[in-house]
């Protein structure tokens, strides 16, 4: 129990260092949300008088108490720009970057555990080498580069799906995962190339070692101690890094949201910022904090499964 | 066996995919009765939905379609009744009455009395946080109902031109959240919208007026301007106002092209009081080295009106042509001019430009390769709309910026009160006797030739003092898919939807 | 059964093809036990690998025949070679820590032989068939064994988990290569016996595998001694022990450490005053927990330990691993803070050399860089001297000045040993701890560097703390010793009193495992010795 | 060794490109606007008609500068937290790691922005943002390292020879984690290369006239139907670059 103790205690430790350092970072940006909402109308009385009525201009102390407070509760606050609760607009954002995340993720283990394995398998033939030349190229090429490469060609030269047709989940569950297929490929493209490099290796790395000689001394074929007795130990540092892949997406995305035209958290979050809409930023922030934590915790747990010998310290 | 589960779990995990994939190429939207049409729009309307707190141009674009005042711009650019069925304005000018309309109707269906107009007006003339909600009306005395179909406005001082800032919005008074759910008069009713991805419109049938043609328009948030083009041609949306004159380019030919100019005054702004562009000489030589046509040329291939001073050609009768070949390129004479302001060789300074205007920012670069054939090495530095607004426009900490300033209403003052050494928006710290002298006597010239006379003064005396670099109105071109027609160009910053109808095959 | 006719290993992976087995012939009858014996490098392992088809790797080339029961095995299709592995030929191997798979639990792996060999039985008989064989090799607890993790089980326990799983499918040939090395010697001992029941009552033929002698000769009727590759004597183990004809089989015979003081450690007059004290020592760890509820423990590794080293004198330390004596070493050294007792260093800059050589070497650094650093550390010299004495410790501890150049990787287990000896001698230490010093080496070398380490005792006048688990080199060194069990000495005394007339029960078990194959009680064994 | 090779040669196309252009980076030719390939303009000629190669070449160079800039911020800060946190452990240990998970939450582009704000845009202000991006992943491994050496023997037998903590941890250590570290400082300098792109893609990153590889693909994506070659060069150079330096890290791992 004290484990999970000192898990949450450092998880609340991390979020309020990062909801902290929000803070500080909207305290020295220029500008703030009074003159980004009168716009060119902005006196200076007037900008005076909104500071006083959203009551920014209390000491930064007095505004991050406050906020800690309210968010608690629950409460994130009504976003300057839009007037709505934030709340209901992460409510309705969410579920867009978060699918985008999870496709991608899927992308990456469908395709390259059977790639990964098949090469190690082929170590040294022909597929091998082409498969490990196409990772290093792939690795190299920039999300948004391959995602402006794919719009290209899928988009505009082979119409599979319409550039910049983004529906919503709301209207059509299926139209929207389809539209979401190439963004988050376009996320997964350099993912995919590291996993299957990663597995390659560390799938050679095992079959050197006894317990696989021990294997065959029993009689087993080499695709039985391959999927068996390999391929088990072979994920382990394969998770360790689908994990820090996960936790990059999430941020990764949002350059790929903004070619592919996608409303999600990483829209909000760039306009929100040069809206200077701090509770907007505030809570999408904390919440992308709290899905990074919260997937390096489940990579812990998810490592402690399949490797025994790791111990709860 | 374990591994043989592996396996086909992992088949099935990339058959969803690729059936997710197929999904996407299903077919286009469905075609239902109803006329529909998607208009990409580059900024989410992140401003309030009140239309007299609405502040952002691309707000009050969209909000034409919902709301009316009681007189209305038409596309010419005068005044039309709207909501008043007539008006009539008092010798002096200081007294405005209007007769009310009858039987116009609001979104929520409830009629439109005096006391909504009155509250409306009382609305935009209240000073309660700070200024007047709309800085025009703190010139209004008292909105007074005569009867059940007139009412009256009272200024504080006479002034003629007050009926360009009657449009402002008629909201009804029951409406306690305008913020977020605006009901107007317009041809078309809001319906909702999604923050950074839509906003939806729908026509309004008892619209009091010639009704609009198309049924429902999907405003789409296009944030990232290189994705226009691919929407564009992908068919996601059919119109898009204010597309570059490259974009044009590669436009597939189910596009027409529509052309009108911006009604922008873009300009490098120089701020008066800093050295050195406090010395008149150095802001003639910077005139002198900046060729306006070369911009037009490289930036929309010569499309675009060359400008002199602070008024472009919607505004007929106060534009002054001649202004515009006032600084014709001479690059010796430049160079001779900053000899004499003690610059023989040239100097540099930060050109801060805002980074969500490509336009501007084009033109940054241009201007920046000009000045460097006379020695002065301009620094360009982008800025975060934001921070322009707070430390530019507002805080006045610049040396130039590059920007364009539209006119928010019809009236000459909405392009020349800025540059009055008192106003509060001189934000380039311009201050001349002669100017303010001049200004003073148009607005208080009693008719309409004296008037105009004066204020092409103003104009004359901002181009001779070199104020500001001034450039061009920009060419405005609007994509629009072959499938619809009626766009018409406003004088304002106005997208007038009502207009567009579907061609029927 | 297995006839073994003319066998050749090459390798090819690198440009010249190296032969390392040539012309291996062996007979084995069903039933019978036949030891394979060479030092480390001698062939004897790929041999095994060979015979049980393991060596598929394509930069091995294979000539000669294997006939088992008259299939070929080098020349079958893999099938048929598959069905005879696991079933009819099994193989157990040296490392029980990696031989078993560390993901997934004890039970299953044991079974897996006869799921694939044995379709036809259920989950249900196939489950009490491994319960069975894990009783059979004497695991008390089968079941908890049963559903543990590799790492969790001891080395002795693991290697029997590695005999049941190859006796699962009651093979007719067990190949064992190596497989009491790693392990402790009484833990050794129940091996072999195991491995003798299992003969006895199974009738399974055992090719046992080993480059301890006196191990073979507890176990095998019939041994065959390798050397570089060739097979230098065969015959019955009395003809080999007793009458060895080639030099080699002598050689090795006589590097058996038996009971004769080989190394005597300088004049005992000098050994007055105390160089080193040590007072109740006691320290405990925190265990690790395996799942989330469990409380943490702590294990109690030194109860109360004190001892005393004179100047020049050599004290051996010995016992069992896990007994605690590296964490004493650890504490004597200051490397470790113990929970209560104390240390007295009458000596400064005390040193130790430790058991992996190769771990205790700065990979990153040249031998000439960690040789200095004790200097440079020090200071006080310049370039040139350090240089000077570094040239004057290799000379000592018999290594060519040009070995400055190399890094530890490039160099064998005995020279990467002799630096980590000149390293600690670097700044005249008069206090030496040895902990498991020579133990990861071959028998021969094992004897070099013990001569070495008593040459440069004697001309430095060092004190030494011998630490080992091998009971009869802590005998040829030591004049005092020290039995330790579970963090608490049980014995000490004389080296010959304690052996020759052990007073606790402890002491005995230990040197009754060590000498299996001596006569009666301890006295010595006037065993042929030469030279 | 393809990898040496490649990056030999994008080397020696950056250190021409610091030199010598074919043409002045930032001169504007209404005559070749968005020219295609031809000989005088071998890679075409962008919207304001300046030549696409000499873009490139600088381009090329400043992205580069970036991006040993922002690795060396990392690498340096990273060792020294890493290894700090690594060796010692305890609650210094704990209250670092916390920091450094709130760092390794934040997504690079606020943190980018918060200093560009702060300091203004440019070159140096990215690498300075970059850098500070890129401190948690390279404490994160050099901790890992530190703790896996600080328990070997040599370790022990250095403190045994009289060595103090700092020169176990800088002289003794430190060597044996070069090997992990170059592979990552190779796999940083790709992701420093690939986050500048973004940031100017995103265009907080280098400010105009002056190029990046990120700002011209960005700018290039709008001309992508009439002159396709102004986004695919730039991209081109950029996955060789970062391609080259890739195969170089596999290289030194061997």
């Amino acid at each position: 129990m004290k484990y999970f103790a000192k898990k949450l205690a450092g998880f609340i430790a991390t979020l309020l260092a990062v909801s902290f350092l929000v803070f500080l970072a909207f305290a020295v940006i220029p500008g703030d949300p009074a003159t980004a909402m009168l716009g060119t109308q902005a006196t200076p009385e007037r900008v005076e008088a909104l500071r006083e009525e959203m009551g920014l201009s209390d000491p930064l102390a007095v505004r991050y108490v406050r906020w800690a407070a309210d968010f608690v509760r629950g409460d994130f606050g009504t976003s300057y720009s839009y007037h709505i609760p934030v709340t209901q607009m992460i409510g309705d954002k969410l579920p867009v970057t978060l699918t985008l995340t999870v496709l991608s993720f899927l992308l990456i283990v469908c395709i390259s555990l059977p790639l990964g394995i098949t090469c190690a398998r082929r170590c040294g033939g022909m597929l091998d080498h082409v498969i490990v030349v196409a990772n290093q190229i792939v690795m190299a090429v920039p999300g948004f580069f391959s995602g402006i490469l794919l719009t290209l060609v899928f988009g505009l030269i082979l119409h599979w799906f319409t550039p910049g047709g983004y529906v919503s989940y709301r209207t059509d569950w299926w139209r929207f995962l389809g539209y979401l297929f190439f963004p988050s490929l376009a996320i997964a493209l350099p993912k995919i190339a590291m996993t299957t490099k990663l597995l390659r290796t560390s799938v050679l790395a095992e079959t050197k070692l006894d317990y696989v000689r021990t294997a065959y001394s029993r009689g087993n074929g080499t695709k039985a101690v391959l999927y068996r007795h390999v391929l088990k130990n072979a994920l382990i540092p394969v998770m360790t890094f689908l994990g820090m892949a996960l936790t990059d997406m999430v941020a990764g995305s949002i350059i790929v949201e903004q070619v592919f035209n996608i409303p999600g958290l990483g829209r909000i979050l760039l306009t929100s910022i040069s809206n200077r809409d701090y509770p907007v930023v505030q809570a999408i922030i904390v919440c992308i904090a709290f899905l990074v934590i919260s997937i390096n915790f489940l990579v812990d747990l998810l490592y402690k499964l399949v490797d025994p010998r790791i111990t709860i310290e | 066996m374990k591994a043989k589960a592996a396996k086909r779990v992992l088949l099935a995990l990339v058959c969803t995919a690729l059936t997710i994939a197929l999904g996407a190429c299903a077919g286009d939207k469905a075609s239902e009765n109803t006329s529909r049409i998607t208009i990409g729009i580059p900024q989410d309307i992140e401003d309030s939905l009140d239309p007299h707190k609405a502040v952002a141009a691309g707000t009050k674009e969209i909000l034409f379609n919902l709301f009316e005042g009681l007189v209305k711009p038409d596309s010419d650019g005068n005044l039309v009744d709207a909501l008043a069925q007539s008006h009539t304005m008092s010798e002096d000018g200081k007294v405005y009455t209007f007769s009310l309309r009858s039987g116009v109707k609001f979104h929520d269906g409830s009629l439109v009395t005096a006391e909504d107009v009155k509250y409306s007006l009382d609305r935009c003339a209240d000073t309660s946080s700070g200024a007047s909600l709309v800085p025009a009306f703190s010139a209004v005395e008292s909105v007074d109902i005569l009867d059940e179909s007139t009412v009256q406005v009272t200024l504080k001082e006479p002034d003629k031109d007050f009926l360009a800032y009657m449009d402002a919005a008629i909201i009804p008074a029951a409406n306690k959240t305008p913020e977020t759910n605006p009901i107007g008069t317009g041809p078309y009713r809001f319906v909702s919208r999604s923050p950074q991805e839509n906003f939806i419109l729908e026509k309004f049938d008892d619209y009091w007026g010639t009704p609009a043609h198309i049924d429902r328009v999907e405003l789409k948030i296009i944030a990232n301007a290189d994705s226009i083009v691919t929407s564009l041609n992908g068919g996601s949306i059919d119109m898009f106002a204010r597309v570059s004159q490259a974009m044009t380019e590669q436009l597939s030919d189910d596009f027409e092209v529509l052309e009108g100019t911006m009604n922008l005054v873009q300009a490098m702004y120089l701020n008066n009081q800093v050295e050195p562009f406090d010395d008149v000489r150095v802001r003639q030589a910077l005139c002198y080295a900046v060729d306006p046509k070369e911009i037009m040329d490289i930036i929309s291939d010569g499309k675009g009106t060359q400008l002199g001073s602070s008024m472009f050609p919607a505004f007929g009768k106060y534009y002054l042509e001649e202004l515009n070949d006032l600084y014709p390129t001479d690059y010796d004479k430049a160079k001779e001019l900053l000899t004499q302001a003690g610059y023989p060789d040239g100097f540099s300074f930060t050109l801060t430009v805002p980074s969500n205007y490509q336009q501007h920012i084009d033109t940054a670069q241009v201007i920046a390769e000009q000045l460097k054939r006379i020695g002065v090495d301009a620094k360009i530095q982008l800025v975060e709309w934001e921070s322009w607004v707070s430390d530019v426009y507002a805080g006045r900490n610049f040396e130039a910026t590059v920007v364009g300033l539209d006119a928010s209403s019809l009236t000459a003052p909405a392009l020349l009160d800025r540059f009055h050494s008192a106003a509060g928006k001189n934000f380039i710290n311009f201050s001349s006797e002669a100017y303010d002298e001049a200004y003073a006597n148009a607005q208080a010239a009693a008719d309409d030739a004296e008037k105009t006379e004066y204020y092409k003064e103003c104009e004359r005396i901002l181009a001779q003092e070199a104020a500001n670099v001034y450039i061009q109105d920009l060419p405005c071109f609007v994509a629009l898919n072959k499938k619809y027609a009626g766009y018409e160009f406003y004088p304002l910053y106005v997208q007038d939807l009502a207009k567009l109808y579907l061609v029927e095959e | 059964m297995l006839d073994v006719i003319d066998l050749n290993l090459e390798f090819h992976d690198h440009l010249v093809p190296e032969t390392v087995v040539y012309d291996f012939d062996l007979h084995m009858e069903p039933g019978e036990i036949v030891g394979l014996v060479g030092e480390s490098g001698s062939g004897k392992s790929m041999t095994a690998l060979a015979i049980a088809g393991l060596l598929s790797r394509h930069d091995m080339q294979k000539r000669g025949q294997i006939l088992f029961e008259g299939k070929d095995l080098l020349h079958c299709r893999r099938s048929e070679l598959r069905e005879l592995q696991g079933d009819d030929i099994a193989i157990i191997f040296q490392e029980p820590m990696t031989s078993l798979n560390p993901v997934y639990r004890v039970g299953p792996q044991v079974e897996e032989a006869l799921r694939i060999h044995r379709p036809e039985l259920s989950a249900e008989e196939i489950r009490q068939r491994a319960m069975e064989m894990l009783k059979e090799v004497d695991l008390e607890d089968a079941q908890r064994v049963y559903d543990s993790y590799p790492h969790q089980l001891s080395g002795g326990m693991r290697q029997r988990v590695m005999i049941a799983a190859a006796m699962i499918c009651d093979p007719k040939l067990l190949i064992a290569d190596e497989p009491t090395t790693a392990l402790d010697v009484t833990v050794q001992a129940q091996i072999v016996k195991l491995l003798r029941r299992i003969n006895r009552e199974k009738k399974t033929a055992i090719l046992f595998i080993s480059h301890d002698l006196s191990l073979i000769r507890q176990l095998c009727k019939r041994v065959v001694v390798m050397q570089g590759g060739n097979i230098v004597e065969s015959g019955t183990i009395e003809e080999i022990y007793e009458h060895p004809r080639m030099a080699y089989t002598k050689k090795l015979i006589a590097a058996i450490p038996g009971y004769e003081k080989k190394y005597d450690s300088g004049e005992p007059n000098l050994r007055q005053n105390e160089i080193l004290r040590v007072e109740d020592v006691r320290i405990r760890f925190a265990l690790e927990r395996h799942s989330l509820l469990e409380k943490r423990k702590y294990k109690e590794v030194l109860k109360g330990v004190s001892l005393t080293v004179r100047e020049g004198e050599v004290l051996g330390l010995v016992g069992e691993s896990g007994c605690g004596k590296s964490t004493l070493a650890k504490v004597i050294l200051g490397l470790e803070k113990p929970d209560e007792g104390s240390v007295f260093h009458q000596s400064q800059r005390p040193q130790m050399v430790f058991q992996d050589p190769y771990g205790s070497l700065n990979p990153a650094r040249k031998v000439g860089w960690i040789l200095e650093e004790p200097l440079r550390i020090r200071g006080g010299m310049t370039g040139q001297e350090k240089k000077q004495r570094v040239r004057f410790m290799l000379e000592k501890v018999g290594l060519e000045e040009k070995i400055a150049e190399r890094y530890p990787r490039q160099l064998s287990g005995g020279q990467r040993q002799r630096v980590c000896l000149a390293a600690a001698l670097m700044l005249g230490p008069r206090l030496l701890v040895a902990d498991e010093a020579v133990s990861a080496l071959d028998v021969t070398i094992q004897g070099q560097i013990l001569e070495l380490l008593f040459s440069l005792k004697k001309e430095m006048g060092l004190a030494i703390l011998f630490i080992s688990h091998d009971m009869r080199v802590v005998y040829q060194v030591s004049d005092r010793v020290l039995v330790m069990k579970d963090g608490l000495i049980v014995e000490s005394g004389d080296v010959d009193d304690v052996y020759f007339a052990p007073k606790h029960p402890y002491t005995k078990e230990l040197l009754a495992a060590a000498a299996l194959q001596e006569e009666k009680g301890g006295e010595r064994d006037a065993g042929t010795v030469l030279s | 060794m393809m990898g040496a090779i490649l990056t030999g040669v994008m080397l020696l196309f950056v250190l021409v490109g610091f030199f010598w252009t074919p043409y002045d980076p930032e001169a504007m030719d209404r005559s070749v606007k968005l020219a295609g390939v031809s000989l005088s303009h071998p890679m075409g000629c962008d919207n304001f008609g300046r030549d696409i190669l000499s873009r490139v070449l600088k381009g090329s160079g400043t992205t580069l500068l970036v991006a040993v800039g922002t690795v060396s911020i990392g690498t340096a800060c990273g060792i020294l937290l890493g290894a700090f946190t690594g060796y010692f452990g305890g609650l210094v240990d704990e209250i670092f790691m916390r920091i450094n998970d709130a760092l390794f939450a934040f997504p690079s582009i606020l943190l980018g922005l918060v200093f560009i704000s702060l300091l203004g845009s440019g070159k140096y202000n990215v690498i300075i943002a970059l850098g500070i991006a890129f401190i948690p992943s390279f404490a994160r491994i050099v901790r890992s390292e530190f703790i896996r050496c600080k328990n070997m023997d040599y370790v022990r037998s250095a403190r045994l020879a009289g060595a103090g903590d700092l020169r176990i941890m800088f002289v003794h250590i430190l060597p044996n984690i070069m090997t992990v570290l170059s592979s990552s400082i190779m796999i940083g300098f790709n992701n420093a290369v690939l986050a500048e792109a973004g940031m100017s893609y995103l265009g907080i990153g280098v400010q105009p006239p002056d190029a990046s590889l990120g700002r011209m693909l960005s700018e290039a994506q709008t001309y992508l139907f009439s002159a396709p070659g102004y986004a695919i060069f730039p991209g081109v150079v950029l996955i060789l670059m970062v391609l080259g330096f890739s195969l170089l890290s596999e290289g030194l791992k061997e």
